[in-house]
């Protein structure tokens, strides 16, 4: 009993943890470039509705994991432009995108509102890894998705500290004059990484309308995107810490209702505060650490470059 | 066409919002030469450099290289054409180790980062050259010296055949500026060419093969080094005939001022900081304080003005002790401050000059009543000090960042004397500055000797030092390797102690 | 071929005429989101049907007393705390917290307007102005606290502690401060008449907005005219010049989060007082959101600032009630969201021009 | 106060040959699949069965400052019947509603009235004791789940009325109650769902506005219980039926009281007879003995016999509230704060 509920609780979280982990691993790649993107919340709403309709209307939930990261990139390739071209404040472009995204949501969803998927991702058992005891139930009894993001979190690591484009993408985000005088180009690798992470939230959009909770419902998002937004400080900037962060959050959720389901009652609102309670305490842990190892927040992060500007 | 220039610079115009940075520039470099590029601040020569690496674009004008034409989009195509260039601040990612930057933006590296190879490669090029570095090593632990090593070895890995250096030896003692120089002639003996920024004439004697002056955005004129005098060269740069450099008085020493009783104090992060400094300033004296970069002599500035903790000793102003007193109290004591980086610290770069030169007297009573600054009086304050160190300015509220260096020194200086200060704590003061700009700073600061302040002098230039300096001490490890006294100061001395030596001198304290 | 070029200042046509552009391309866009909204609907749409769309848009907002009155209703908890973050934007602090701290501050008030009922108007009101700006505050100085001893990032935290205060009060109107008439609904009991805020004459326009022109004004004053001002100038332009002149940055950066925190929680306080007079739910529906882009798009000056929040009140009032004309509320966000767009981008030409390569003379 | 008096003069002389206009105010997005869709179905019904009006609505209108602006608007444009359709608009109907005494105001769920402004809301209880039975039957492990959005009365009324339901067939079984404090949010709904399935529930069902928590029983091959509109096609394998508003009939009857002029301000608090609330069609997995108690049980209710909380009624705690033979009075269903013996699970002070 102690250990199947132990187990179940962390299969939980891990499904609950992946849409904020789709976006949260985005926001890294376009924070790594120097660029912050508050707008993950309208990312993920737009696609999460494209992603549904590209699903039911190929009846192929690749289709609409490909449908989903397309129009996340779109969105994305909006705050590129305003804030690499023309130089406008992240911050403020980051929300317009999110009100722009919550609209745009709702009028392409509307056809599609109360309409079952029937093709939705669901779980499978990966053959003999499914059967390992105590992490096959917990890892590998998920669904495709959740695959894809334990594929995505070691490829991205990989990318951004051992290949030669991640170191490009450091130095860009870190200190792009430097990069710029290298020949690195300070905006094409901007672009790619803001969109890509737009894809990621578009992604993470579509796990929920196609794999957790396969339905399109307007505003479904309820918030993940910004809690992906925390994630990422949350794991300085690291997609493997990313990957934990996100089990922890969407674990909270789970653990609470099934504190509930036992009869244990923890107040519920105060539950509910506890990612945000601990965010904030993490955040000011890993920033001392940080100050020490000089690791955290890329140099360059909400700064526009302009390469004749002093 | 002249195939015999290796690049070739014609009727460059670079425009920034307010200057003519680059008017119509001429230059040419030949194969294996090292051509000096000589003018004041603000003259236009980084400008110019930026854009013959690609950084700027110019408005009008045209590059050639081996005598095919180019017009760069960005430092990417620069770099592809064989053009390196060591920027006045170096262009470098802290956070990353020598290797990772050298390879950064590199064709050579593969997909995935092999650390371990490119280190090697890049240990066999240094050593080559002589200009060894710790490929392993993250910037942010080097000194100056070394990542301008760094920054040298990263355009030579890159296989540079036009390496520009913009004023290399502002960050360097002497000794290392004469290494640098033999680094130089080897490379253009390997066949290299090279740009020398700078505006030391005795730089451009010793190494250069020809001189290209600029003045106002303008290329004056290219000389064979052979075929000028120093003389010529300054009268080139500045358009007029230089004044003799005046001569120091005898000091008219007064009481103590300024003690440090056995001062210990942190470092950043992993460095030494100080430790059991001890050393008097008299009135109408001028301390000069020699040492190698990273030997702590900013941390003796920063902890004199209290930026920096007192973490064991006594610092005394007068005959209160100071120790650990907020900057603010400091402040109140009547210490002035030229920090290194001016425009970082010392001014306000968006703001205007009003603003800027009353950063220290905002909250003097006689600037307003009560809670609120007088702006009239503010206003009047600044326009008295403009005038009477000479700043140009466009306009009053116009931000100082766009001064030139010159008149940023003196903005600042201006602010900093006018309190009739008790200890006065510069730190490179001249730095980057044109020969009439610093004799004007050096000017400023003997008038305060005579006025009875007491002055420590930091410098990388001994001869700055010797030339202003009552006593001078060096810094070695964030120790104090002994204080002589002028006179008897000779050059192989001091550099003895700068290397640990303290054989040098008796210690007086 | 066009190039551009770095402009010094931007140059008084720009000024007026780049937000106009922005503007306008901001409503053809929408009026493409209209249109084509319009073709899958049934009764399809028409160009004036576009244009009345935006007419009734103008009329909402302003065409009538009532709609004047009730734009400045909802500009009021922009204003207040569109002031308040402009303070801390001013020092670099991107407080993106007024969300919460608006909460906050209606908690506090609501508190005392709970707690004390029978308190006279003239102590009742300071009280709850205080209170509730000390509630406000203390939300902003929390996030502050870490960010001046430690540097912690405060775009962050301000985020998060924006729900911590919205659970809070959910808890509150859920739990301890039900109103015990209220059949157990979530909501807390009416206030007193003496914890109401005045209102002009029978609008809903409350004292609210008297606060926020006064506060405008002093902001005004006092950071261009103030020693302390003068402070908060140089530390945001430069954190190591302010250093080097003996100001203190970590005193700073803590009485500005709490002036910015205060400000919105005063914000929190007119609104609960004034507006919904009792606690409940969702009592913001995203001023402390909306607030930040008001700020910026004001450029933090004060005046402006004012100006903007009822720009952006009137689009929301606007918003709702063309609504009414088939326009879902999706469109409204996006048409919103789009004139942020163009703004932001419009932006860039104030700071650049675009001249033609052909004839660039060389002048200074 | 109202603004623009002779602005509604001219109205009053147009009113002969125009529509009547309606409005409907709506706290979230139609889009929401869930309370305001189904209010929105109303809506359409409306507009499709009575000739000569014409309704808009305006959506995802907060509870706070808006509420009272848009319903003040709402009167202006000249809209005679208004249905605000969110708790949180009570005090602003009100408080608009003095201002237009000749606009009829209509509150969902809210309490408070005017002369020009009634409430409505149904019985709902009685479609969920119904719910109950059926769960009840159902249930192999005797637990069953209900996913329950905020301890407010209305629905701590369903849950109580569930368990009547569900204790009156199978007095074994009980009802697991996890709170989510929240309306709306697909995926923590779901997520609260699967918790009580884990903890043995074989039955769930919620009041929540998605259908997550059925999505949740269809998953793991057990039995939902929709709420708000027919959840069957979310999960057609798990629903057996689902507890529905059907707000169109009410609202005809009453836009054709007011037109009549026969409508008078009252707390209109609907029966299942008048057809507000209801069962969606059963789900093919309900055997036919099932439907022949639930369907017995109905007429009773239908024709006014016998209501849902009827005593004797006891407590959690075991302590009798409601004597045998007696009756809760509607007082004391609407502001229910405590749970009848049988429910699992705790209301939160
Ligand atoms: N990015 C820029 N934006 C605006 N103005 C600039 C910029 N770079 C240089 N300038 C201006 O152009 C002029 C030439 O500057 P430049 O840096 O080329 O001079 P320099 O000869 O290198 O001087 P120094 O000896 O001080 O390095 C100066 O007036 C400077 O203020
Ligand atoms: N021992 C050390 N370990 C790690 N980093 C060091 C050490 N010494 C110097 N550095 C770094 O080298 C850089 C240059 O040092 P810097 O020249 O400012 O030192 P300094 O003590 O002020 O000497 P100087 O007065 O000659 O400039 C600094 O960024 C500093 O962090
Ligand atoms: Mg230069
Ligand atoms: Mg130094």
């Amino acid at each position: 009993m102690q250990e199947g509920f132990i187990i179940i609780i962390m299969a939980t979280a891990i499904t609950a943890g992946t849409p904020i982990l789709f976006a949260a691993l985005g926001e890294i790649l376009t924070e790594r470039s120097g660029i912050l993107n508050l707008g993950v919340e309208g990312m993920m709403l737009v696609g999460a509705v494209s992603g549904f309709a590209f699903a039911i209307s190929f009846g192929n939930p690749w289709i609409g994991v490909l449908g989903a990261m397309l129009a996340g990139g779109l969105m994305a390739l909006i705050h590129a432009f305003l804030t690499v071209t023309m130089q406008a404040n992240q911050v403020v472009t980051g929300l317009a995108l999110t009100l722009f995204g919550t609209g745009l949501s709702g009028f392409l969803g509307k056809p599609f509102i109360g309409i079952p998927l029937e093709n939705s991702f669901k779980p499978v058992s990966l053959g003999i890894l499914g059967d390992i005891p105590y992490l096959g139930p917990i890892f590998f009894q998920q669904d495709p998705l959740v695959y894809l993001s334990y594929i995505l979190v070691p490829v991205l690591w990989l990318l951004i500290y051992k290949t030669r484009a991640g170191l490009n993408l450091r130095a860009v985000g870190e200190n792009p004059a430097s990069a710029d005088s290298l020949g690195v180009s300070v905006y094409r690798v901007r672009y790619i990484y803001v969109v890509m992470g737009g894809m990621l939230a578009g992604l993470g959009g579509a796990y929920l309308s196609i794999a957790y909770a396969p339905t399109w419902l307007e505003h479904m998002t309820a918030g993940r995107g910004w809690i992906a937004v925390a994630l990422v400080i949350f794991a300085t900037w690291n997609p493997v810490r990313a990957m934990f962060g996100s089990y922890i959050f969407g674990g909270i959720d789970a653990l609470g209702f099934r504190a509930q389901a036992m009869g244990i009652m923890i107040p519920s609102f105060f539950l509910k505060m506890l990612p945000y309670i601990f965010t904030i305490v993490v955040l000011i842990i890993v920033t001392r650490k940080a100050l020490a190892n000089r690791v955290g927040a890329p140099g360059a992060l909400g700064l526009h470059y302009d390469r004749e500007e002093r | 066409m002249t195939t015999d220039f290796l690049v070739e610079m014609k009727q460059i115009t670079k425009k920034f919002p307010g200057v003519l940075a680059n008017d119509r520039v001429d230059l040419q470099v030949k194969k294996g030469e090292i051509l000096a590029l000589l003018g004041e601040n603000g003259s236009g020569k980084s400008t110019l450099m930026s854009v013959l690496s690609g950084l700027y674009r110019p408005d009008s004008g045209e590059i050639f290289i081996s005598g095919q034409k180019y017009s760069f989009k960005s430092p990417r195509e620069s770099i592809d054409a064989g053009i390196g260039m060591v920027h006045q601040h170096f262009k470098q990612v802290e956070t990353f180790s020598v290797a990772e930057n050298m390879i950064l933006g590199s064709h050579k590296s593969k997909f995935l980062v092999n650390a371990k190879s490119v280190e090697n490669e890049i240990r066999d090029l240094s050593r080559g050259y002589g200009l060894e570095v710790d490929p392993s090593a993250k910037l942010w632990q080097l000194s100056v010296a070394e990542r301008q090593r760094v920054e040298i070895v990263k355009m030579l890995y890159r296989g540079s055949k036009l390496l520009i250096l913009d004023e290399p030896t502002a960050v360097l003692t002497p000794q290392e500026a004469k290494e640098l120089f033999q680094v130089i002639r080897k490379m253009t003996e390997m066949g290299e060419s090279i740009i020398l920024i700078t505006h030391k004439l005795n730089e451009v004697m010793e190494v250069a093969d020809r001189v290209t002056i600029l003045r106002g955005g303008k290329s004056i004129a290219t000389r064979e080094r052979s075929q000028v005098d120093e003389r010529e060269l300054a009268r080139l740069m500045m358009g007029q005939d230089i004044t003799m450099p005046q001569k120091r008085n005898p000091a008219k020493l007064g009481n103590d001022v300024l003690i440090l009783d056995q001062v210990s104090a942190a470092g950043d992060g992993e460095r030494a900081g100080l430790s059991n400094i001890s050393l008097t300033v008299k009135e109408g004296e001028i301390l000069g304080i020699a040492g190698i970069a990273g030997n702590g002599r900013r941390d003796l500035a920063e902890t004199i003005v209290g930026l920096r903790a007192v973490t064991k000793g006594r610092l005394i102003i007068g005959d209160k002790e100071v120790s650990n007193f907020t900057p603010l109290q400091i402040i109140d004591e009547k210490v002035s401050y030229i920090p290194e980086d001016r425009l970082g610290s010392g001014l306000v770069p968006n703001l205007g000059a009003i603003d800027n030169l009353i950063l220290k007297e905002y909250r003097r009573p006689w600037l307003g009543r009560g809670p609120l600054i007088n702006r009239r009086r503010a206003k009047e304050y600044a326009q008295k000090l403009i005038k009477e160190v000479d700043v140009k300015v466009t306009g009053l509220n116009a931000p100082v960042k766009m001064l030139s260096g010159g008149n940023l020194q003196r903005l600042l200086l201006a602010r900093e004397l006018a309190s009739s200060p008790r200890v006065i704590v510069a730190v490179y003061p001249v730095r980057g500055l044109d020969i009439a700009a610093a004799e004007a700073v050096h000017r400023m600061l003997l008038d305060q000797r005579s006025k009875g302040a007491a002055i420590v002098l930091i410098s990388e230039d001994l001869e700055e030092l010797l030339k202003l300096s009552d006593r001078i001490g060096v810094l070695y490890k964030g120790t104090l390797m002994g204080i002589l006294p002028v006179e008897q100061a000779e050059p192989e001395r001091i550099g003895l102690m700068m290397l640990g030596s303290e054989l040098g001198g008796e210690k007086v304290s | 071929m066009i190039r551009v070029e770095r402009r010094m200042a931007p140059s008084k046509a720009s000024l007026f005429l780049v937000p106009l552009t922005a503007i306008i391309l901001a409503l053809l866009t929408g009026a493409i989101f209209l249109y084509i909204n319009g073709l899958s609907s049934p009764k399809g749409i028409s160009l004036q049907q576009v244009f009345a769309v935006y007419s009734g848009m103008f009329q909402g907002a302003f065409g009538s007393k009532y709609g004047i009155s009730e734009t400045l209703v909802k500009a009021i908890p922009l204003m207040l705390c569109g002031l308040g973050v402009s303070i801390a934007f001013r020092m670099q602090l991107w407080n993106i917290g007024a969300e919460g701290q608006f909460y906050m501050g209606a908690f506090g008030a609501a508190w005392v307007a709970l707690s004390f009922p029978h308190l006279p108007a003239y102590i009742m009101m300071p009280s709850m102005i205080l209170v509730g700006m000390f509630f406000g505050g203390l939300w902003g100085l929390i996030p502050g606290i870490p960010r001046a001893y430690l540097g912690v990032n405060e775009t962050i935290t301000t985020l998060m502690l924006n729900y911590v205060a919205i659970l809070w009060v959910n808890y509150l109107v859920f739990g301890p401060w039900k109103d015990p008439q209220g059949m157990n609904f979530p909501l807390s009991a009416h206030f007193e008449p003496a914890a109401i805020l005045p209102t002009l004459g029978n609008t809903r326009v409350h004292l609210g907005l008297l606060f926020a022109l006064i506060i405008a004004v002093v902001l005004w004053y006092v950071l261009r005219r103030s020693r302390w001002g003068y402070e908060v100038t140089v530390i945001g332009e430069s954190p190591r010049a302010a250093r080097y002149a003996g100001m203190s940055i970590t005193k700073n950066i803590l009485i500005v989060m709490f002036i910015s925190g205060a400000l919105a929680g005063l914000a929190g306080m007119a609104e609960v007082s004034a507006i919904t007079q009792r606690m409940q739910q969702g009592i913001s529906p995203g001023y402390g959101y909306t607030a930040i882009i008001v700020a910026w798009l004001a450029k933090l000056n004060p005046f402006t600032i004012i100006v903007v929040s009822v720009l952006l009140g009137a689009l929301q009032v606007g918003g709702y009630s063309v609504q009414s004309s088939g326009v879902p509320a999706a469109i409204v966000s996006m048409i919103q969201g789009a004139l942020l767009f163009f703004v932001l981008g419009g932006e860039y030409f104030n700071r650049f021009k675009l001249v033609a390569k052909s004839k660039s003379k060389v002048e200074v | 106060g109202c603004g623009g008096g002779e602005q509604k003069a001219e109205e009053k002389k147009d009113a002969a040959d125009e529509k009547l206009k309606i409005a409907f105010i709506y706290v979230g997005p139609i889009g929401d699949g869930g309370w305001t869709y189904a209010q929105d179905l109303g809506r359409i019904f409306l507009e499709k069965e009575v000739p000569g009006i014409e309704t808009t609505y305006i959506e995802s209108v907060p509870e706070g400052a808006d509420s009272e602006r848009v319903l003040t608007e709402l009167a202006e444009k000249g809209n005679k019947i208004i249905f605000a359709t969110s708790f949180g608009y009570m005090d602003a109907v009100i408080k608009v509603a003095q201002k237009y005494p000749d606009v009829k105001f209509l509150h969902c769920s809210g309490y408070k009235t005017a002369e020009n402004a009634g409430t409505y809301f149904g019985r709902m209880y009685q479609a969920r004791y119904l719910t109950g039975l059926m769960a009840g039957k159902e249930t192999e492990s005797n637990i069953i789940g209900y996913v329950a959005a905020f301890p407010i009365p209305e629905v701590i009324r369903g849950i109580n009325a569930f368990t009547v339901g569900v204790r009156e067939v199978n007095p074994e079984a009980k009802v697991k109650v996890v709170w989510t404090n929240t309306w709306y949010d697909p995926a923590a709904e779901k997520e609260a769902a699967k918790s009580l399935l884990e903890a043995g529930a074989d039955v769930i069902t919620q009041h929540q506005d998605t259908p997550g928590p059925m999505q949740a029983a269809e998953e793991k091959g057990k039995f939902g219980i929709g709420y708000n509109s027919d959840m069957a096609s979310m999960a057609p394998k798990a629903v057996l039926t689902s507890a529905v508003w059907n707000w169109g009939p009410y609202y005809v009857d009453t836009v054709k009281a007011i037109q009549a002029g026969t409508w008078k301000s009252d707390q209109y608090w609907g029966p299942m007879s008048d057809g507000i609330v209801g069962l969606a069609p059963y789900g093919p997995m309900v055997s036919d003995e099932v439907k022949q108690l639930v369907e017995a049980k109905k007429q009773e209710i239908l024709e006014g016999k016998w209501d849902v909380f009827t005593g004797p009624i006891k407590d959690q705690s075991g302590q009798e509230k409601v004597p045998a033979g007696q009756v809760m009075s509607d007082a004391d269903m609407l502001s229910f704060d405590w749970f009848v013996e049988g429910v699992d699970g705790t209301i939160p002070k």
